[in-house]
Order: C-alpha cells, then structure tokens, then sequence
C-alpha cells in the first residue's frame, strides 16, 4: 500500500508532491536496505502487519520486512496472478488465502521484491499471531522454505469487547520468555529498554498527526479519501516507520499538507486530479482489491463518492480510539496495541466502531468490499450490514472481489454493484427532498 | 388519428430482451420480447419493432372499443387477428431457416450426401410448417413466445425420427440447425407491419363468424387507420444486464435494480420487498412506499440457480420453459437437490433419471432449489415484507411460484404475493416511467 | 457365468473378444477386442454415439448391439464386458473399471510414448500421471464447477452457430485470441456474446476460451508434476484447438511437455475397459481352471 | 445384520439426525434444573461442563439433509458450510434447548462466529474459548489456567452451584474412560476395518455429541461386543488408508460410504477429532484443573488448528500410517477450509519424502453427489491395489 510505484501520478499542485516523494524515497531506501542487508551484515525479521513489533524489532538494529505489503504490491504490480498460479502449482489450494499464496508464488519464483531487487531471506520470522488464523500456517509453510526459527507470538482475540489484565500478561510474558530472546538471538544485541521506549515516543508523535489527517474528513466537503488515499497515509506507520524520525517528519509533512487542503477547500486527491464533486459520503468496511486498485477507485471518484472513514486503515493499529504507544509501559503498551488492531476486535465492537463512523463521519452510505480471501473480514460481514442499517438507518452496498487474485475481480459485476447502490442513495435523496 | 407520443423502456436481459411502451398518461400500450443474443443492437431493434406493432395493435383495440357498432366483435376479431398475424410472421421465419438450412447443406462437409441432406431437411420442415398450424390453432397452449424455442423442438423431435436415413446422423441435422437458427434470429426487418398485418386481416375476416363478417368494411377501415397513426418517440431509457452496451447515452441509461423497483411499484403500488430472478441473476429488493429502492442484494459471480438454469432443464428434457413448472406440479415426493450449477443441471438430471428417480420429483426438487437460493437473497437484503411481488421470468413458472409461496409462509408468515402475467417486463416498465419522468421534466 | 467361461476357452484358439463401454455425459463410446492367443490386440469395432437428450439406458443397449453388429460378434462370443463412466446404467458389465484407470490405459495402448494423460470430457478434465505399464503414479481432477469443461465449449459452439468438428480449426487460425474473464462457465457465455457484439471474430473468441480452458488444465498437469508426452483423450482430444492452446501455454508457462493426440483418443475409456477386460478375464480364467 | 446391532446403529443415526436435540432435551427434563452447553468444534474441556452437572453437546454442522435459507444469507458463498447450517439451526430456534454456547478458537470462521452468535442471541451465553498457541506451563499454561477459571466460574453461575475439585476429578475419569474406549475402537478397527466399517464407526462416535459421556461409552462397548459376531463380514480386497481433513464440518455419511464402496478401508481418521483431542489419560490426583492444564500443553492431538514447533508437522500422521499399516492418505478437506487447505502442502512434502501414497479432495457437509469423490477414491485404491506388489 505504500508503493512508490504505485503513488498516484501527481499533478504538480503545490505542497501535494512532498508528502508523496518523501514517502517514495522511505520505502525505495527500506528497500534498498533489505535487498543489501546479507552483504551489509544486517539481519532481516519477516513480520505481519497487524500487531507488528516495529519499534522492538528497530530496537535490536533488525530490519522488519512484511510479506503482506510485499504481496499487495505485487498485485499491484499486476504480478499476483503469476504468483498465485504458481504456489497453486505448488498444490496449493485454490480456497485459501491469495495473499499467503502470493507471498510463496514469489518465493518459488526468485524473490524479487517491489522495487526489482532480490528480497533477502528471514533470519527470524516473527510470527504475531493477531487477529488472522491464516498468519500462522503462512509462517509455517515459510518455515519451510527457511532454515530459520520462528518465534510465536499469541495474541488473544478481543471477543469480550475490551482488554483483560491478564491477557496483557500473557502477551508481555511471551515477548519475554519467546520474543525477545529470540530478537536478542537473531541481532546479537541486547535488549535496551530504554532505546524502545525512545522510539515509542516517536511513534506516539507520528500517530498523532496520522489520527488528525484521518480524522479532517469528518470536514464537509472531505480534503482526504480516508480509503483510497488512506491506504497510502497508513502506509509508513503499519509497515517499517513507526518509531522513526523519518516517519515523524512524513506524518508532519502530511498533516500540513492536508491541513493545506482544508484551508483552500480542495478535495481529495485522486490519480485524476483533485477530486471535484462530494456527491456521496460513505464509510468502507474491509481491505480494498489491489489488482485493479485503480479502476476500483475510479469507479468511486468518478461518480463523485468519498470515502470518509473506513476499517481497513485500521488493521495495523486503532488510534482514533485514543490509543498511543506509551513510553512509560514499552511492553504492556506493545501488548495492547497488538490486541487493538481492527481485526482483533470482536464483531459487536467492529459494529460499533463503523456505527460510530457512519454517525460522527456524517456519511450518506456504507459499503462492504467483502474479500474471498480473508475470512478475518469476511466471516459476519453480511451480519454487519443488517445491524448497520438497523441501528443508522443508512442503507448499505456490498461487494466482493479479492486481494490479490486477479481472477475475482469482476469490473463489470463490481460498477454494476456500485452504480446500482450510489443511485439509490440518489434515488433516496430525490424522493427525501423532491 | 393524431400523432401519439410514447416512452419507451428496453430491458436487455442476459436472455431475453424486453420493451414496454407507455403512453404520456402512463398506460402500457405495447410489449415486446425477444431471445437476447449476440448482437445488441438487433435485439434492441427487434424488441422495439415487436412493442410498436403490440402498440398498434393496442390502437386498433382502442378504436374498436370506441366504435359502439364494433363492441360485440372486438374480442373474437382481435384474437384471431393476433392468432393469424404470430402465425404468418412464424411461417416466415420458417421460410428464412429452410432458406438458412439449405444453404448450410452447400458447405463442403456435406457434399457426399448433400441431396439425401437436402431431402431429409425439407421433409422436416415440412413437418414443422404442418405444425405451425397446430401451435397456432384456436385452442393450443402457447409453448413459448419464441420462435427458436418452438422451432427448436420441432426441429429435434422430427430429426431424430430421421435419424436413421442413409448416413444422414442426428447430430449433423443438429449441427445445421444451430448455425441456421442464428441467422434467423439475427436478421431484423420482419417485413412491414403493414403488409404483415394486412396479410392477416383477410384471413381473419373470411374464417370470421357472421358478425364479423358483417361488420368487414368498418373493420378494414380502422386497421386502415391505425397501420397509418403516427408514432413519436419522445424518449427511451435502458437498463438490464446488458444495459452498458446499448446504443444509447448514459443519462438514459438506469440500473436495473432501480427499474425492477419502480416497475414492480407501478403494478402494484403497495409492494416493499420485490424478487426478480432472471436469466443469469437474482435479485432482492426493497422498496419504500414510492417505489425507491432502500436497500438490495444480487447473487455473486455463479449463476447457479437463476432462470437460465431451467432453461438447460428444459432443453434436456426437450420442453417448452412453460411445461416446466406444471410438470412439476404433479410431484408427490420431492427429491432434496443441493447443487444448483448451471452447467451441471443436464448432468444431474440425467443421473437421477438414471438412478430411478421420477420426473416430476427432480423438477420439484430444482424448484425448490432455485427458490431457496433465492430465499438467502431475501433474508439477506432485509427479509420479505407485505406486499411482496415476484417479478423476471421465472415467475412466469407455477411451479417456482407455488416453491417461493410455501417458503416465504413458513419462514415470514403470511404475505401477499403479487405476480403479475407481465412479471418478466417489470424492468422494462421501471425504465419506460423513467423515460417518462425525464420527458415530463424536460419536455 | 459358465456359459461365457466356456465360450471363452473354445474361443481362445483364436482370442478373446472383449468389449469395454465408456458411458459418458454427453456421449456412450465402446470398443470390441480381439486379443489373439499371442498376445496381439485388434480393433474390432470402435462406436460412437452422442445422447443428445435421449434415454441413457436405451443409448448404451443400442449402442452395443450396433458395435457388436459392426465387428461381426455374437453378444455371447464376448467373454468379458467391462464398463468405465457412469457404469451403472450398462447392465450387462461383467466388471468396472475407474475412468481414470482404463483412460490411462487407453492412453498407452494408443500412444505408447505417453507418461501423462490428460482426460476432458463433458463436465470434467483429469490429468494423470502414468508409468509405461499405464500406472497411474498420480492425479488431478476438476472439482464441481464447470467452468472450462467440454459442455462449456460445447454451449459456446451453438451459440456462435459452430459445428463442434470446426471448432479446432477455426481456433488454430485466430490473430488476435480474446481472454475470456469470467470463471463461471454460464458468465463466460455472455463474456462471448459480449465478444460477439464488439465484433471480435469466432477464431479469436473460440482460441481465447482454449487458451482459458488450456490455463486451468495446465494447472492439474502442474500439480502432478508432468514432464515429457501428454496424451489428451476424451471427447476434447478431437478438438486440435485445445491442443495446440494447451502446447503454446505450457511453452510459454516453461513447462516441458509436447502434447499428443491420436485419432481414436476420444475412445480411450472404451479402449482401456476393454483391454482391463482381457486382462482380468484371463486371471478369472487362470483361476477356473486351477479350480477344476 | 443381528437385529440388537441394526437397532444400535439405527438409534445412533437418528440420535444425529434430529436437529431438534430431542435427546437433550429429553435429558433436561429428567430433572428440574439440568442445563446444556452447546460447543464447536473441536476442542472444548467437557469436563467441566461435566462436573457442574451440565450436559456437554457437540454441535457438528447439520449435513446434507437441512434445507439452509437464513444461514445463506449470513454466508457468503466462499465460507465454508458448517457456519451455515449452525446458524439456521439456532434461527430456526433448534438450538434453544442449549443454555450457553462455546466457541473454541479453531479458525478466524468459527471466531466470528462467537461474535454473531453474541449479536443474534443477546441473552444467552457465549463465551469465545481462545485456547494457548503458547505451550510453556509458564506462560501458555498460566494464561489457560486463568481462561479457565474464568470459565469454570461462569458455568457455575449458568449451573447455580459451584464446581467442586472432586466432581472435576470424577468428571475427569468419566471422560478418560470415555476416550480410551474410543482408542479401543479406533485400533478394532484399524486391525479388522471390515468388522468395524467407518460409516457405523463413526454414526456411533457421532452419538457422543449429544450423549453424555458415560452412556456414549456403554454405547460404544455394545458396539465392540456385537459387531465381531457378524459373521458374515468378510474382508474384502481393499486399500487401507488414512483419512485427513476432517477435524471440524464433517463429511457427509455418503461419502464416507462412498469411500468404502470405491475400495478404500479407512483405518485411522480425524473425524469428531474433539472427541479424542486428548490423547492419553488426564491425571485424576491432585489439582484437577492444573490437570486438565497440563493436559491440553502435553497431550492435544496435532491438528491444523495448533501451532507446532519446528520439524513436528506430519510425523504425527507418518506414525498413524504406520502404526495402522496403512498404504495411502487421503486428505479430505471442507472447501475453503483454510486450516486444513493450508496444512495439506506441508503434510504432503512429508509424506512425499517418506515415499506414502496420497490423493485429495474437497467436499462439504451437504455434498450430495459422489460421482467425482467415487471416480477419484476408487483410482486411488485401483493404484494402490493393482500395482503396489508389482
Ligand atoms: N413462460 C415461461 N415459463 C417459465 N419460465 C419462463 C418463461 N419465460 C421465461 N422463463 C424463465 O425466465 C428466464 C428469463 O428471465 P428474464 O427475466 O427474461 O431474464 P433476463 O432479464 O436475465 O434475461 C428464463 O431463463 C426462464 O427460466
Ligand atoms: N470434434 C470435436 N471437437 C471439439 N470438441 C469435441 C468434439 N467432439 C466432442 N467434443 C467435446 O467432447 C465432449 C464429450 O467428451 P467425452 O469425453 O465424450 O465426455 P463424456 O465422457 O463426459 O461424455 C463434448 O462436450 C464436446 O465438447
Ligand atoms: S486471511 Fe486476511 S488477514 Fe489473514 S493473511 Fe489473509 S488477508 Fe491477511
Ligand atoms: S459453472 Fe456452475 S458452479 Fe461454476 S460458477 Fe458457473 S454456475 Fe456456478
Ligand atoms: S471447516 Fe475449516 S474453515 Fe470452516 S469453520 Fe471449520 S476449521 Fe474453520
């Protein structure tokens, strides 16, 4: 989601390219960086994005890399159905998870990352457990691949609604006994305290800035398109930047830019330009299709709909719930981020969440992109749209494609689904005020 | 007679293609359908000629039924005057295919036997043009409104009790009879409506009881008078499944779950929850006490289950789409189907055909099957309420209806089910009113 | 029992006649065997005969009767009649064989070369891997959707008004193949129509569907881990389109397989029935007379 | 067959075929104030359902034969099926003779399951069992003993009285009789599958859902004492295989029968795998929910749903294989079943390397049709049979 390559061509407007480059030149040097770490002796840790342990890992000098991102990216790429075919080949089965499938197709095929350069092999997985059954079969298949250990870390499902106690120490319990140990393993390093509560600072400082971009789209017209545009915003605080300088530097970029934005009275920007119109306002549940990402946003923009709030922004940390990392707990606040991501959190909690999107986002519908391959997201889905229309009286759409396989992304089917629903919400404002 | 203007609807369906008419107050004064097929355009063409001669025909009902001296005759005149009309246009399509058969006998292939070929291909239809007087008698039960489907049957059951002439095979019949039957249907310009209906008059008029006969001149006049009206279209709208390739702009262009509503509000006007199953898909709509769609649900990517599914039944048990449901009907025991793949329906059928199973009991079974995918749609786009309207195509079949009657009593109580003999044009409807909406407000 | 038993062995200064019917879902193939005393195995009759919509039972009995009719047999000359597909319907089997089984046999008994087959029929396609004795060493079969099946093609040929026999050529001479993108077999057929009216030509829509069909049998050939002769059979083998699409994917995909044919592949479940049929009777034989 | 076994295994097949629960509801009403605790699969600890003196009811998918309208609406059509069919039984308001429901972490499927579950039936308890993928008794043994007071104390509240440590230790023995009569089945069969055919096996293993655990076993000792006297049961020429995939929604009886008919005896198999998750029998000194602990980090089955450390994945089932002289594996999984789908690739390189035959497919509890499952099933057993000699 936070390609270079796949930033959207900007049309020179002023301030809109810093936020945009900067973004472009973190991941391209990341990049750089994990395809040089073998002969530059630094060592790599495979990671998720949902729970990641971005400022421990930095901690110990590691460098995190995300096979989710990786896949996504290929998708983009348009190269996901190669890959897919090719773990398919493999015996892997055509029902499960393409993003798993994604990541082992590139494997088998010369791990060749998003920038062209050969990935370099994990020295440790780091296999965090958090909101997703399928991650851990993902790491074991790696495992593998890999003569390289594991470590295992079991985050609780939030399924009463909140945090327990003693879930928080069963967390800090396992970074002690199996995460660290193997992080200190893995680097060499010891583990220093203090250097990780330095850099929760700092994220701390960039997720207040992200949780204020994301939050101007409550504005009437919204500068932002909190989906769309916001998978490129989250992108360095889920994936390597969190607890970083640069990630600070780009989240300040970013808010003033957006801060920018409102004060001129633009829209959100789109591969096209400004976007123009707000004709609909609606909330988004579920991840979006990356294989055709942008035909699947042209066909929200060009009918003049917004997204103004969504889930998917979620998934690698909820920060508009007031959360921070907390320098003052490092692990316990670790552990409570980990058990915070989106698809952590119980169905009744992800309901109210959206509710609470619909209402306080001010948005004229809802929609769900229903995905074959998660059934983190998918399972309750249809359940979720029944209660959100019964408690907001908004009226919801649903439609489905998938990640990263190409073979269920049916434009057609998709614009007739979206088109159908945006006349409604039109058909339903005419007859409300004729 | 003045100039008449009227509002068109198009409803290119993934099968058939539909039209409605409308005139400015609103009434349906034509329907047309027709098979969809490759080429949109001429279905488009085709439908819309059939809606306009309905609507002429509608014209000349009017005039008749605004001519007191006429009142007595009008039913029996009518009738017999569409009954010969259907049948002068089905003998002219069956002259096209002998014309598209027989020089499908000129392809290489056939050169070895092409005269025994030529023999058998007219001896049957021969057959079929003797049929055609049966399937337009008085008295039949229309099997279908298509001319491929009627012919089609026709066509297989004569060839295959030709099967066995010298080297002449029942799949070589059946391959030129498929690439024929696509010329057929693709050419438009079924001849004028004038001469068509002309050429069906005097027919009417001589086999006419007394008192029509009687009143000949003063019915000559007014088809006369209508074959003459003039016709102004103010405006078209489409929708439909293939609404994204009609010839026309996209203001003029709705979606059908929109139409559907709208339609289905127009027939009846207290309906809130409206069921279309189609060709390829299904869709469940709720609508609000003006016909706005406030919330709906469409079957995803596999068409298991949608009409197209009876019509592979029907084909492999050579029947009309309506035999279907009646047959149906007569289950005493109904078998518990699962899948519901298209593809796989003549498969499945055939193996429980084969595993002893009867007839009407599979047929009941599928129903049953359709209907309850069908049921999931419901629940998921908000369950049903009253009024509840069942609209597409297969509600045209009793059996699916009676199916969707017993699950919606068992699972919400009791309904009201409107169904309507034009349930299929429902979509064309929706679109005709828009088309009319738009006029009216930019006249 | 006896009785063939017996018109066995007085027979077998000759042969064994042994017939092996392939009931399939959209045709019924059999084939009438003369294995010699020695060894050899001649084609007596091979037949063919579409259903189209008739009863099964009366298509299988019929049939058999005109193939013994062809090869000049007495129903009771024959001592072993094995049936494959949907055996049930053909009451008078001796025994059953699996249809990938007597395929793989076919397969090597037509193209002795082969260490793969790959079987499309109307609603299915299995790839096999086999040894030279016609083993099967591994397998794949399509599941319970359609899509890319024989009857697919099929649907598509009427609608596009192609005689099924021209399909294959008429797709081996397309420019420009069209993709088609739908997975449901029912969704592809308005895909076609769709191709149709954009005025995509008939050999570029029919190579596209070969070359999508060709995609999802490549993958069954791959999760077997084929190598080397491919022998299609089944109604498909007919089709030369699908093999030459199957040949330039697997080249193109890097896998290296060299596809055949042979003109009586379609016959290879009624083959290698028949030919399981002559194996088996002569163990059953070998047994009888031990006992005696 | 002899009619006191036609009647056993008659009885077992309608006790699973009534959606209604009639059984347990029979059993509630024996005595005022008895409750029922519905469970997922696979594993919950029944024990301490037991020990508060509340009936444990396993709730498997309902198969083939319910008509599924509301649970479709629920679903969409690449989930797998037996989130379906839980959801229409308890629409249907067949699952209100159970007083509480617990949903064992197996998958993201069954997890979301316990949240809806928690929507549509506000009042009625659900708990999510998040059972440890840690096995440290130090850690993954702290945190489920702290899970399981938790619920240890929330099923006295459902039972209104508590559970004492001698009632658990009892319970504990109930269950561990229970489970070594199943062992002692499991291995009849693997030495003499024709005597003990899969599909009556597993009809009767079934009963145990929703028979409590010390009928279920006299059930099962009937069993084993009347199927050897069938004198007609003769064995046939049949592959021996091992059947893999099967943990949570469960085959439909038909395919199990198909597999037998297409010449495939099932020797070992992880069907109703709750049912024996323990392997082995649970300490009845001391501590009892220490044991019950201890227990679950020793001694679980190794299925998909857990996570193994380096080097474990298919030794188990190389060790079945062995253990039970089978020839092949058939690996036999719900469609999109992503535990098991993904598990497969590994177990199979495993058994690849150890030179076991194997094949797959994918079914779902209302698969009606075996046509391809038979074709594919019988090639297999034709392979192995035709040709392992050779
Ligand atoms: N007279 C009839 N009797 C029974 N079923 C019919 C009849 N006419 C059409 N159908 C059913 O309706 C389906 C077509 O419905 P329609 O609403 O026209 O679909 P679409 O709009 O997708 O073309 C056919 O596939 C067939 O199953
Ligand atoms: N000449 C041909 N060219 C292309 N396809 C053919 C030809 N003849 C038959 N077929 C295809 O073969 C299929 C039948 O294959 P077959 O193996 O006989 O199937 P089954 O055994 O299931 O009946 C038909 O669906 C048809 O599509
Ligand atoms: S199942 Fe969902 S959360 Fe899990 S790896 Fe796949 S896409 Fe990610
Ligand atoms: S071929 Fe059948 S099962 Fe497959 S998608 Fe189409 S209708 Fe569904
Ligand atoms: S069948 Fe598989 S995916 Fe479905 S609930 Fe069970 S474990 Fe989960």
């Amino acid at each position: 989601m936070t390609a270079a390559s796949a930033s959207p061509r900007v049309p020179t407007e002023a301030g809109k390219e810093r936020s945009m480059s900067l973004q472009k030149q973190m991941i391209a040097g990341h990049y750089t960086a994990l395809s040089h770490a073998p002969q530059e002796g630094r060592k790599v840790v495979y990671t998720f994005v949902p729970g990641n342990l971005t400022e421990l890992v930095r901690s110990f000098n590691l460098l995190p890399m995300l096979p989710e991102i990786n896949a996504l990216q290929s998708g983009m790429r348009k190269l996901s159905g190669d890959y897919i075919a090719e773990a398919e080949k493999h015996g892997h089965s055509e029902d499960v998870c393409t993003y798993v499938k994604c990541d082992i197709g590139m494997l088998k095929k010369g791990n060749i990352g998003p920038t062209g350069e050969k990935l370099p092999p994990p020295d440790l997985l780091l296999l965090s457990y958090t909101g997703c059954f399928t991650f851990m079969k993902w790491f074991e298949l790696l495992r593998q691949e890999y003569d390289c250990p594991v470590a295992m870390l079991h985050v609780p499902y939030q399924s009463e609604g909140c945090i327990l106690p003693h879930h928080v120490d069963y967390i800090v319990q396992q970074l002690r006994t199996e995460v660290i140990p193997k992080l200190e393993q893995v680097s060499g390093l010891r583990y220093d305290e203090d250097r990780l509560r330095e850099m929760l600072r700092l994220s701390a400082q960039a997720e207040d800035d992200l949780v204020w971009v994301l939050e101007s789209a409550k504005h009437v017209p919204s500068p932002i398109d909190a989906y769309f545009g916001g998978v490129y915003y989250i992108g360095p605080m889920f994936t390597a930047f969190r607890g970083t300088a640069e990630g600070v530097a780009y989240y300040r970029t970013l808010h003033e830019e957006v801060e920018e934005r409102l004060r001129s009275g633009l829209g959100p920007l789109t591969p096209e330009g400004s976007q123009e119109k707000e004709r609909y306002r609606l909330v988004m549940e579920g991840p979006p299709n990356w294989t055709s990402f942008r035909e699947f946003w042209k066909m929200f923009y060009d009918e003049g709909a917004v997204v103004v709030a969504s889930s998917y922004t979620k998934v690698g940390g909820l920060y508009d719930g007031g959360f921070r990392h907390d320098p003052a707990r490092p692990l316990e606040t670790l552990a409570e981020y980990c058990m915070g991501c989106y698809t952590n959190l119980g169905l009744p909690t992800r309901v109210e969440l959206l509710e609470r999107y619909i209402r306080e986002y001010r948005a004229d519908g809802f929609m769900i992109n229903s995905i074959k391959s998660c059934n983190s997201f998918s399972v309750g889905q249809l359940l979720m749209l029944r209660q959100l229309e019964q408690r907001t009286g908004v009226p919801g759409g649903f439609i489905e494609s998938d990640l990263v396989d190409p073979r269920y992304f049916s434009a057609a089917n998709i614009k007739n689904r979206i088109e159908s629903y945006l006349q409604m919400l039109e058909q339903k404002r005419a007859g409300a005020n004729p | 007679m003045s100039t008449l203007r009227v509002h068109v609807g198009i409803d290119l369906g993934s099968t058939t293609t539909k039209a409605v008419v409308l005139n400015d107050a609103g009434e349906v004064i034509g329907r047309g359908i027709t098979n969809s097929r490759s080429n949109y355009d001429v279905a488009c063409q085709v439908v819309r000629e059939e809606a306009m001669v309905r609507t002429r025909f509608t014209l000349t009902r009017q005039a008749i039924g605004g001519d007191p001296a006429l009142a007595q005759v009008e039913k029996a005149f009518l009738s017999s005057l569409q009954r010969n009309f259907r049948f002068r246009q089905h003998l002219d399509q069956l002259a096209r295919l002998r014309e598209a058969l027989l020089r499908a006998t000129g392809d290489a292939r056939h050169s070895a036997h092409r005269s025994e070929l030529t023999t058998a291909l007219e001896s049957i239809l021969d057959g079929m043009v003797e049929r055609t007087a049966v399937h337009f008698s008085e008295l039949a039960v229309r099997k279908s409104d298509f001319f491929r489907d009627l012919a089609t049957a026709d066509y297989m059951q004569l060839a295959e009790q030709h099967n066995d002439s010298r080297g002449i095979t029942f799949d070589m019949l059946c391959g030129l009879f498929d690439a024929a039957i696509l010329v057929v249907e693709n050419s438009t310009g079924q001849g004028s409506f004038e001469t068509q209906l002309r050429g069906a008059l005097e027919p009417t008029l001589a086999s006419a009881t007394r008192a029509v006969q009687e009143q000949a001149p003063r019915l000559r006049a007014v088809v006369e008078a209508t074959c003459r009206a003039e016709i102004v279209e103010a405006g078209t709208v489409g929708t439909g499944y293939g609404r994204q390739r009609l010839p026309f702009p996209k203001e003029q262009i709705r979606s059908e779950i929109l139409c559907h509503g709208l339609g289905a509000h127009a027939m009846f006007p207290s309906t809130r929850t409206v069921l279309d199953i189609g060709g390829q898909d299904t869709k469940a709509i709720q609508v609000d006490a003006d016909g706005i769609v406030v919330s709906f649900q469409m079957n995803d990517r596999c068409a298991a289950g949608c009409g197209r599914y009876l019509g592979y039944i029907a084909d492999e048990m050579n029947l009309g789409l309506h035999e279907l449901g009646p047959l149906a009907q007569q289950s005493q025991r109904r078998v518990k189907i699962n899948s519901t793949c298209t593809v796989f329906a003549g498969a499945e059928l055939r193996e429980r055909l084969s595993l002893g199973q009867n007839r009407e009991d599979i047929l009941a079974g599928l129903h049953r099957a359709i209907i309850l995918r069908a049921m999931s749609l419901l629940a998921r786009s908000g369950g049903v309420s009253d009024e509840f309207t069942f609209t597409g195509g297969v509600a045209r079949n009793p059996a699916a209806v009676d199916a969707l009657r017993q699950l919606v009593q068992e699972n919400y109580g009791e309904r009201t089910l409107n169904i309507s003999a034009d349930s299929i044009y429902t979509g064309a409807l929706g679109a005709a009113l828009f088309a009319r909406r738009s006029a009216q407000a930019n006249p | 029992m006896t009785t063939t038993t017996i018109a066995s062995r007085t027979r077998s200064a000759e042969g064994q006649i042994t017939a092996g019917v392939d009931v399939g879902s959209s045709a019924v193939k059999i084939a009438v065997l003369l294995t010699t005393s020695g060894g050899e195995t001649e084609v007596l009759t091979l037949l063919t005969e579409r259903i189209r919509r008739r009863e099964l039972r009366k298509v299988v009995n019929e049939g058999y009767e005109a193939a013994l009719r062809a090869a000049g047999v007495a129903a009771q000359e024959v001592c072993y009649v094995a049936s494959t597909g949907e055996g049930e319907l053909v009451d008078f089997r001796r025994g059953h064989f699996y249809g990938m089984t007597t395929h793989a046999r076919g397969a090597i008994f037509l193209m002795p070369e082969v260490r793969a087959v790959l079987d499309v029929g109307a609603l299915h396609a299995r790839a096999m891997r086999i040894d030279e004795r016609s083993r099967v060493l591994s397998y794949r079969m399509t599941g319970q959707c359609a899509s890319g099946s024989g009857q697919f093609l099929e649907n598509i040929a009427r609608y596009l008004g192609i005689a099924l026999q021209d399909v294959g050529s008429l797709s081996c001479g397309a420019g420009n193949p069209q993709v088609v993108s739908s997975i449901c077999a029912v969704l592809a057929e308005t895909d076609v129509i769709n191709m149709v009216s954009r005025g995509i030509s008939t050999p570029d829509i029919l190579k596209g569907i070969h070359l999508s069909m060709a995609g999802r049998y490549l993958k069954l050939l791959r999760a077997i881990d084929v190598h080397g002769h491919v022998a299609i059979t089944g109604g498909l083998s007919a089709d030369t389109g699908l093999a030459q699409a199957l040949q330039e994917s697997a080249r193109k995909d890097g896998l290296d397989v060299e596809i055949r044919t042979h003109p009586n592949a379609i016959y290879a479940g009624a083959l290698g029935a028949a030919l399981w049929g002559a194996y088996r009777h002569r163990m059953l034989a070998g047994q009888v007379e031990v006992s005696q | 067959m002899s009619p006191e076994l036609v009647n056993l295994i008659k009885g077992a097949q309608e006790l699973n075929d009534d959606f209604d629960l009639t059984a347990v509801r029979t059993w509630k009403e024996a005595e005022t104030g008895r409750k029922a605790i519905g469970y997922m699969p696979i594993y919950v600890p029944r024990e301490l359902i037991h020990a508060a003196g509340m009936l444990p009811v396993g709730i498997m998918g309902a198969g083939e034969r319910l008509e599924i309208i509301r649970g479709d609406a629920y679903f969409q059509s690449y989930i797998c099926h037996i989130p379906r069919s839980t959801i229409e039984l308890a629409l249907t308001r067949r699952l209100d003779v159970l007083d509480g429901m617990l949903f064992p972490s197996i998958c993201d499927v069954i997890r979301n399951l316990s949240g809806m579950w928690t929507m549509l039936f506000p009042e009625r308890y659900v708990r999510y069992v998040d059972l440890p993928q840690n096995f440290d008794p130090e850690v993954g043994g702290v945190y489920w003993r702290r899970e399981l007071e938790t619920l240890r104390a929330d099923l006295c509240r459902l039972a209104g009285r508590p559970i004492e440590d001698e009632a658990l230790r009892q319970s504990i023995a109930v269950y561990n009789e229970n489970r070594s009569t199943i062992r002692e089945l499991y291995s009849a069969r693997s030495r003499q599958p024709w005597v003990y055919p899969t599909s009556e096996v597993y009809l009767l293993l079934r009963a145990g859902n929703l028979l409590p655990p010390e009928d279920h076993t006299m059930l099962l000792r009937e069993y084993l004492r009347l199927a050897p006297l069938e004198t007609e049961r003769r064995d046939r020429d049949q592959s021996r295989i091992v059947l893999v995939g099967t943990f949570c929604e469960q085959p439909p009886l038909g395919l199990l029968l198909t597999l037998e008919r297409a010449g495939c005896w099932i020797v070992d198999d992880d069907l109703l795998l709750g049912l024996r998750w323990t392997m082995g029998d649970i300490s009845c000194a001391g501590d009892p929910l220490q044991a019950l602990v201890e227990a679950f980090l020793t001694k679980s089955a190794e299925t998909a749903a857990r996570y193994l450390p380096e080097g474990e994945h298919g030794r188990a089932l190389v060790e079945s294989v062995r253990r039970n002289r089978a020839e092949g594996v058939i690996f036999c999984a719900p469609s999109f079943c992503d535990p098991a789908l993904l598990e497969q690739p590994m177990l199979i390189s495993r058994l690849d390397r150890e030179g076991i035959p194997h094949t797959q497919f994918k079914y779902s509890e209302d698969t009606g049709q075996f046509a391809v499952i038979r074709e594919q099933a019988g090639t297999f057993s034709d392979s192995i049979r035709l040709w392992s000699q050779a």
